[in-house]
């Protein structure tokens, strides 16, 4: 480190932030991964439950999930690139797609749920409790807290991706202090690869 | 260890009291020569008697040396608990089986005929499995003079624990994981007998028959004990986690039904729901869900037995 | 420090792995058509391991970082793996 | 070391920024104002802590009711074991002196993030304010123990939502604070200064800091699902619903156990510092002690089934975690030899702080053997949940933290404050509450051995005479405690000035004036190559 001579406080280190935003994404990282952990004991304790369940959901809609929230990652990846190449309207243009399909995952995730809601299945609702085992009940238990903490991510991605984007018009995150954007850019990344886990575990194995 | 004359009152006590007796051994050699050295040390090196310090920055040797030393000993620690544990977990086939259920707050036994007590009556020198049950919440199940203990968890299948009793007496017996407010009250004994003793005192349904003729209250209260019904409900009029037994009969109370109130009079067949589906009603001001129901566990005619006794209590 | 070299990484890398993603999407939903049995969890997994590792070198970055960053992503993987290996030593062997 | 005085700026204590008095300090994103919040706002936490633990002594004084009712006392150990775990010890060390000494002990101005240091401190105190509205308002205090065991969690008709959210908060504080300091010390040490040339105890904060991060998370999911658990009924924990209670008990222990090291880890650093200044003689063993730090790190995370071994797990699991307690045991057995072993022809100046060091090394040598005894597996069954486990907690938890703490607020008090506290008076209260707490909590370890289960509130006739000179070392205890408290916050403000280094310690800190500076240092200082912590 070289001798820093201004106040510490609007020092940019471009490498203490990502670092910083690294750590964060281990903890969530762990947050989701003890989910993993109780799915992965259940799904053994009640193997064929599992399999009755999850053949309950529409593979299709989360293939579609699957896809976008790919096609988003990329986008968002190639807006640092964007940026670095001091292209500022092709990174807003990049980051609205992104925060376009964030926004249709949702929609989707929406309807998706709303459909389980409308045949009963929702956490402690009578449907549960009086036709499913107790297997099935812990498998949409599962589904609603691991989805749904999901989708609350995809939302705080979406902020983040938004304020990212009205500081880069602002002219204040630029090709030299991109650390905000690519920070971003890491957030939304791991929302994807908790959901590339996600897919198969509920939507795939039947 | 725990009062050394009843020591040998299980099978397990040896390899537990050994188990100790090494790690404390080992314990109580480090601590003090540790402390010991400490103090002289501090005592030697003091600043007055020596002035400058001699810099020493360390010694792999002793590294080496303050690592493996307390591996072995750990590892001989580790061998000891493991071989007095070791036969916790092995049943033998020929062991009597007796039913524990636990519920809060208290206990009840159910032997191989049938029979129910709120203590537990075991012979001496053969082997018991415990088949623990439990109803509501976690508790388990301690013998501090046989060193066993066993939580009691809801829902888990073979959920046990065995041991041999070894020497005739009283002991006691706790919950020792906690469950709710009376925790502390969820006790009991474990009496253990000459094994002709325990053979009569098992074959010997007269008291129960006798009192079966003798009134039906008498048979409720009895009951009652042995199911832990007063372990909620007091008979003098106190309030403990449900409503007091005292002048209930007849009484018009306030229930709330499906989240709505309504007053009932409590009658047999109010009695009857409340043990069967305590959650149906719940009495104004207590709590719900902590009473369970207890079909299948009482009959009809247990039932009918604990309305007679209800209609005297005043 | 705000000059720190960054590498480029150019669109068309971001191209193929966005490719290589969803092929491999594609096979794993197939994948699962197969009846595999017990390893029908096992092949759904290793294309999500598959996958997330491209997302992480490259998306990510990772594959330009410094090694102590990888190592950092390496262990706290490694961390979650021995948690559930660990967990599992009470389960399969109740 | 080159020491660089910053003479020419306001000291922090007398700084004015942009605002004023309280605002000055509760919007300060300076480490050491924020370090001093944490130190003021834990006292006061740990005194109500404090009162519930004689409170409880009191109630056990007799059988049957001495001062309040059972469901008064469960809520009572309760709310105690939360305090002081969850807002005490947790915190502890590295929020109080971790802040105000880790970038000095670096050469930097501040931590990487100062404003997510603030905002951990915020979210300290909103997890606190939101554990006290548990207790004060809604159907009754919290009755579950601190450590929530399901299904009693989601069974009892108390207060659990705000204290479980509560409780969430507090982990975010603290994984906020874990991220800032990794970064800090990845980032901002000052030139010349190479991992092999931190100072102990900013190894420890290192080593603490990746357990806050990486175990904080799991405690956080639990709980959120217990409280889903008790608003929806999802049936995760439930055996009803086809839940596993041990399950809970797992992911809560995966947690809980490597915090148990969160506590104790910045313990062993302080006195790592201690030992040395006070021996006048470089630290025995330096990298031995680096390596047993994060060796207690890495496999503390792999040993949480102990606190589970009659819980019902599989064979097999009881034996590793047995075999795996055992081996975590060693690094502490390492730096207790090489704490020992710095003081072999040192110097030694015996001063209050360093009879607090060796105290703590006492009491911690009686708390860690005693788990060697709990982590025997024949051992455990008989003692698992009696007032034996209650023993060896408080003799390592408070014994070390806690014995820790006060050296090390006694080691840096004149650094902190600037003042120096008056030594008798501090030695006076050393040896009274180090007497106190022998009688407190020795007679627990008798007390568990002859079978009394724990949290209990009423217990046979038989265990009475142990429960009364416990009792009665409670309030010796209490005596020693307000002669060290009122000792100290009548010196902070009136006490002698200190010079900058009263100990002729050798870490960075001395370097700079006492108290500090705004920015610490005018000059961020150079290390030179064979320069180190500890060479005098
Ligand atoms: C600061 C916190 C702290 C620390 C550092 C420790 C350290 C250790 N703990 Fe403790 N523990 C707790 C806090 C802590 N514990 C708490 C809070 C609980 C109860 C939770 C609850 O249920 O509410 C608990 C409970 C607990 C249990 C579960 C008891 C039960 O409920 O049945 C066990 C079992 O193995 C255990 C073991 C150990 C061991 C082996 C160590 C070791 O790390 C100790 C190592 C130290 C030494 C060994 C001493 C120093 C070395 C020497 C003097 C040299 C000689 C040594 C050898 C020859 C090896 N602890
Ligand atoms: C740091 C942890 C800590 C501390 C300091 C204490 C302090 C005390 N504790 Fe304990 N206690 C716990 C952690 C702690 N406790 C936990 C986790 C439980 C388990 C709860 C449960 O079962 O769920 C428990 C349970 C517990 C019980 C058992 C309840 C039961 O099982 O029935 C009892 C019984 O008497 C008790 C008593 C006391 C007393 C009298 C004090 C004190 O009042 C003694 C007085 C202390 C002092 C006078 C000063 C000590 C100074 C410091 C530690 C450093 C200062 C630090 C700062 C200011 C930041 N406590
Ligand atoms: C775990 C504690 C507990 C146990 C054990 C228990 N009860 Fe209850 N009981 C309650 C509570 C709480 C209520 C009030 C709420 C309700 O109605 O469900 C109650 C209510 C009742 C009522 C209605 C009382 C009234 O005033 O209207 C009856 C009758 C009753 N119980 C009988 C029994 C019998 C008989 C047993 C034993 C076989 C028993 N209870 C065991 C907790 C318990
Ligand atoms: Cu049952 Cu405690
Ligand atoms: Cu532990």
């Amino acid at each position: 480190m070289e001798k820093v001579t201004h106040a510490p406080h609007d020092h940019y280190d471009a490498e203490a932030s990502k670092i910083g935003m690294w750590l964060f994404i281990f903890t969530e990282l762990l947050l989701f991964g003890i989910l993993f952990v109780i799915y992965s004991v259940y799904r053994y304790l009640n193997h064929d439950a599992f399999h009755l369940a999850a053949a309950e959901l529409d593979t299709f809609t989360g293939a579609v999930n699957t896809l976008i929230l790919l096609v988003s990652s990329m986008t968002i990846a190639m807006s640092v690139t964007a940026l670095q190449k001091n292209n500022k309207p092709l990174t807003l243009l990049l980051n609205g797609i992104t925060f376009v399909i964030g926004v249709v995952f949702l929609v989707n995730k929406y309807f998706e749920w709303g459909a389980k809601f409308d045949h009963g299945i929702f956490p402690g609702s009578a449907t549960l409790a009086e036709t499913l085992s107790q297997g099935e009940i812990l498998f949409f238990g599962l589904y609603f807290i691991m989805t749904g903490l999901h989708a609350l991510h995809i939302i705080i991605g979406l902020v983040f991706i938004a304020v990212v984007m009205w500081k880069v018009a602002r002219g204040k995150v630029h090709a030299g202090r991109s650390a905000l954007l690519e920070n971003s850019g890491l957030y939304w990344h791991l929302v994807d690869i908790i959901w590339i886990f996600l897919f198969p575990l509920f939507y795939l194995i039947v | 260890m725990y009062s050394s004359e009843i020591t040998q009152a299980s099978n397990f006590v040896k390899g537990v009291d050994l188990t100790f007796l090494v790690i404390l051994g080992i314990s109580f050699f480090f601590l003090i020569s540790l402390t010991v050295l400490m103090i002289v040390f501090i005592y030697k090196y003091n600043r007055k008697r020596h002035p400058v310090a001699k810099q020493i920055e360390g010694s792999t040797k002793l590294e080496i040396i303050w690592t493996v030393i307390p591996l072995l000993l750990t590892l001989l620690m580790f061998y000891f608990g493991w071989a007095g544990y070791k036969p916790m977990t092995k049943v033998p086939d020929d062991a009597m089986e007796v039913t524990v259920y636990g519920r809060m707050w208290n206990f009840s036994f159910e032997y191989e005929n049938g029979k129910r007590t709120d203590t537990l009556f075991l012979p001496k020198d053969k082997p018991v499995k415990l088949n623990l049950v439990a109803m509501d919440v976690l508790h388990s199940l301690y013998i501090p003079a046989f060193r066993v203990k066993q939580d009691m968890v809801p829902g888990k299948e073979n959920n046990f624990m065995w041991f041999e009793p070894q020497k005739e007496g009283t002991y006691e017996l706790f919950c020792a994981e906690y469950c709710g407010l009376q925790h502390s009250y969820m006790y009991s004994y474990v009496n253990v007998m000459e094994d002709t003793a325990f053979q009569s005192w098992i074959a010997d349904t007269t008291q129960v028959l006798a009192e079966n003729i003798d009134s039906p209250t008498a048979t409720g209260k009895r009951i009652m004990q042995n199911i832990g019904c007063f372990a909620c409900h007091s008979l003098d009029g106190s309030r403990l986690v449900g409503p007091s037994f005292k002048g209930i009969w007849g009484e018009e109370i306030t229930v709330v039904t499906d989240g709505e109130e309504r007053q009932v009079v409590v009658d047999e067949e109010y009695v009857r729901r409340s043990i069967y589906e305590p959650n149906a009603d719940v009495v104004d001001g207590f709590n719900k869900g902590l009473m369970l129901s207890y079909e299948g566990q009482l009959s009809e005619e247990d039932v009918n037995n604990i309305i007679e006794y209800l209609k005297t209590v005043n | 420090m705000s000059d720190e070299k960054t590498h480029i990484v150019p669109y068309r890398v971001y191209a193929f792995v966005l490719v290589a993603l969803v092929v491999l999407t594609f096979l794993s939903i197939a994948i699962t058509g197969y009846d595999l049995g017990k390893y029908t969890v096992a092949g759904a997994l290793i294309f999500a391991v598959v996958k997330s590792f491209l997302v992480l070198t490259y998306f990510m970055h990772l594959k330009y970082d410094k090694p102590y960053i990888k190592i950092m992503v390496g262990f706290v993987f490694a961390i979650l793996v021995v948690t559930i290996v660990v967990t599992f030593l009470d389960y399969l062997y109740r | 070391m080159q020491s660089t005085n910053a003479v020419n700026q306001a000291n922090y204590l007398e700084y004015r920024g942009r605002f004023k008095g309280l605002f000055g300090w509760i919007f300060s994103t300076d480490h050491k104002r924020i370090g001093l919040l944490y130190l003021y706002s834990m006292a006061v936490m740990f005194s109500v802590g404090v009162l519930l633990g004689l409170a409880m002594k009191l109630e056990l004084l007799a059988p049957g009711k001495t001062i309040m009712d059972a469901q008064d006392y469960n809520a009572t150990f309760t709310v105690h074991g939360v305090i002081m775990i969850f807002m005490v010890v947790v915190p502890g060390l590295p929020a109080v002196f971790g802040n105000f000494l880790l970038p000095i002990m670096i050469g930097a101005k501040d931590v990487a993030f100062p404003k997510l240091n603030l905002l951990s401190w915020w979210f300290y105190v909103a997890g606190v304010f939101l554990v006290l509205a548990a207790l004060l308002f809604g159907p009754g205090t919290p009755d579950t123990g601190w450590t929530f065991y399901a299904p009693y969690s989601f069974k009892t008709g108390t207060n659990m939502l705000p204290a479980i959210f509560g409780a969430f908060i507090l982990g975010f504080s603290s994984i906020l604070t874990g991220l800032n300091f990794l970064v800090t010390i990845h980032r901002m040490r000052c030139p010349g200064l190479k991992w092999s040339k931190l100072s102990l105890f900013v190894w420890t904060l290192y080593g603490t800091a990746w357990i806050q991060l990486l175990a904080t998370p799991v405690v956080g999911i639990t709980l959120v699902l217990v409280a889903l658990e008790r608003l929806f009924g999802v049936g995760i924990f439930d055996p009803a619903l086809g839940g596993d209670p041990i399950l809970y008990q797992h992911l809560f222990w995966i947690y809980s156990h490597p915090a148990v090291y969160i506590m104790i880890l910045p313990a062993m650093g302080a006195i790592s510092e201690i030992i040395p200044t006070f021996s006048q003689k470089h630290i025995f063993g330096y990298k031995a002690i680096i390596a047993s730090t994060m060796a207690i790190a890495f496999v503390g995370y792999l040993v949480w089934g102990h606190h589970m071994f009659t819980a019902g797990m599989s064979g097999t699991a009881q034996y590793y975690f047995s075999l795996l307690t055992f081996l975590v045991a060693i690094p502490s057995a390492i730096k207790v030899f090489n704490w020992i072993s710095t003081m072999y022809k040192g110097s030694i100046n015996i001063q209050t702080p360093f009879y607090w060091a060796i105290s703590f090394i006492f009491v911690f040598m009686i708390g860690g053997l005693s788990g060697l005894v709990l982590g025997a597996l024949a051992a455990n069954i008989y003692v698992h949940d009696t007032a034996f486990v209650v023993g060896h907690f408080h003799y390592i938890v408070f014994g070390g933290t806690g014995f820790a703490f006060f050296a090390a607020i006694h080691y840096w008090f004149p650094k902190i404050f600037g003042r120096m506290y008056d030594k008798a008076w501090a030695n006076i209260g050393w040896i009274v509450f180090t007497i106190g707490f022998l009688t407190l909590y020795s007679p627990m370890f008798y007390l568990g051995m002859m079978g009394m289960p724990r949290r209990y509130y009423d217990y046979l006739e038989e265990f009475h005479g142990g429960n009364i000179l416990s009792t009665f070392g409670s309030w010796i205890l209490a005596t020693g405690f307000i002669i060290i408290i009122v000792n100290l916050v009548r010196s902070a403000r009136r006490g002698e000035k200190a010079e900058m280094n009263p100990w002729k310690g050798k870490t960075l800190e001395w370097t700079v004036p006492s108290p500090p500076p705004v920015e610490n240092f005018d000059e961020i200082p150079e290390i030179a190559e064979d320069d180190g912590p500890y060479n005098y």
